[in-house]
């Protein structure tokens, strides 16, 4: 399993703050996003406003990712 | 110091906890919240939401950046989370220096970097609805469309 | 607020004056007594002394030059008089504005042109003689020689 | 009669923070810092790094300067 925690408009979207995929093998971020995206089809329009942090730190579409990891998914920061 | 707090931000005690007989000059940043207006609605308050820790570990991040760039001797940067009313700080940044040049510049670059990479998202409650800044998703009419 | 005063500065109150629902931003510049040390001396404390009232006035000149080049909404420059031991605030710019970008740059402008038009001056008390700064005159060994 | 007040490094030159200077008819301030430094002959050395207020206001060598004004002999200011 890889737990999915979601933030800010993300998880307004999603209508939730937390999910787990059933992943059993190791595969890449841009891998996992169709994933998520099916299982909240109202987040796919915000694909391009999101990054993505594996573990707590940001990572890119080709990093991998495997069961147990923690995979945030982070719209626009606006802190401040 | 670094940290994401509940409670309302106390400056004064901050610049205090800055003050050093090796700093000439201590350079201050506070972000409050804005009463912004439009359409007849106007912003009643804020309310932010951090994706900890990672956010404390990019706030200590930005620090050790600062320590890098400038010679500074204090850096301490507080953001609130929850609910911020207006005319209250929801962030508030204090670097001391020896000299003021570079105090000034650590203090500006640490807000710019805050609004760039550390995960603290903002959600305006207007008394029409809500927006998440940045995102322009909400219920607010103007922000319902796509993002 | 535009003053000079004998008593220690009180940069919390300071800036909790300048909150408001109308601005974004604060930014806000300290200056402190700095311990400098040469040649086996050690500055003690620093004396200011000031040409009053219109010390006062070029206060308030630059706190309305700040108004005419930014947007902002809250000047406060408070300068202190007589002795201030090392660690402790001389001077204190309180800055609010709509927007982040003028907050900075308005509380920098102030601080460099007090250092340019204010007719304030600085003895630096060291363990062994004091000196005028910017005149170099004074009674170290160092300073006695022609301005 | 003008006052002149001294202030900083140049009260300390002079040994005074306020003099009078028996002026009887108006001149400008150039044609009074002699009268300044043959009182105060310590001061001299300084000149060049010296301002000048008049009633208040910073004033250059061609101002006037009458009986009744007030003078002030400003050295660099270092406030801040």
């Amino acid at each position: 399993m890889i737990k999915v925690l979601l933030f800010g408009a993300a998880a307004d979207r999603a209508g939730t703050r937390e999910t787990e995929l059933p992943v059993e093998a190791g595969l890449t971020l841009a891998e996992l996003w169709p994933l998520i995206a099916e299982r909240h089809p109202d987040l796919a329009p915000m694909r391009d406003t999101l990054a993505f942090a594996v573990n707590g730190e940001y990572a890119r579409g080709d990093a991998g990712v495997s069961p147990g990891d923690e995979v945030a998914v982070l719209p626009p920061v606006s802190g401040g | 110091m670094f940290a994401i707090v509940e409670e309302s931000l106390e400056v004064g005690a901050l610049i205090q906890g800055a003050l050093s007989p090796d700093c000439g000059a201590i350079a201050t940043f506070v972000g409050t919240t804005r009463i912004d207006e439009s359409e007849g609605a106007a912003v009643e308050y804020l309310e932010y939401e951090a994706y900890r820790p990672m956010a404390d570990r990019k706030l200590e991040e930005i620090g050790a950046e600062i320590e890098r760039l400038w010679d500074v001797r204090h850096v301490s940067i507080l953001h609130r989370l929850g609910k911020v009313d207006p005319g209250e700080a929801s962030v508030a940044i204090v670097v001391a220096a020896p000299r003021r040049g570079p105090a000034f510049e650590a203090s500006r670059y640490a807000i710019e970097r805050i609004k760039e990479v550390v995960p603290i998202w903002k959600r305006e409650v207007w008394s029409d609805g809500y927006v998440w800044v940045g995102s322009q998703v909400g219920t607010r009419g103007l922000a319902s469309g796509k993002p």
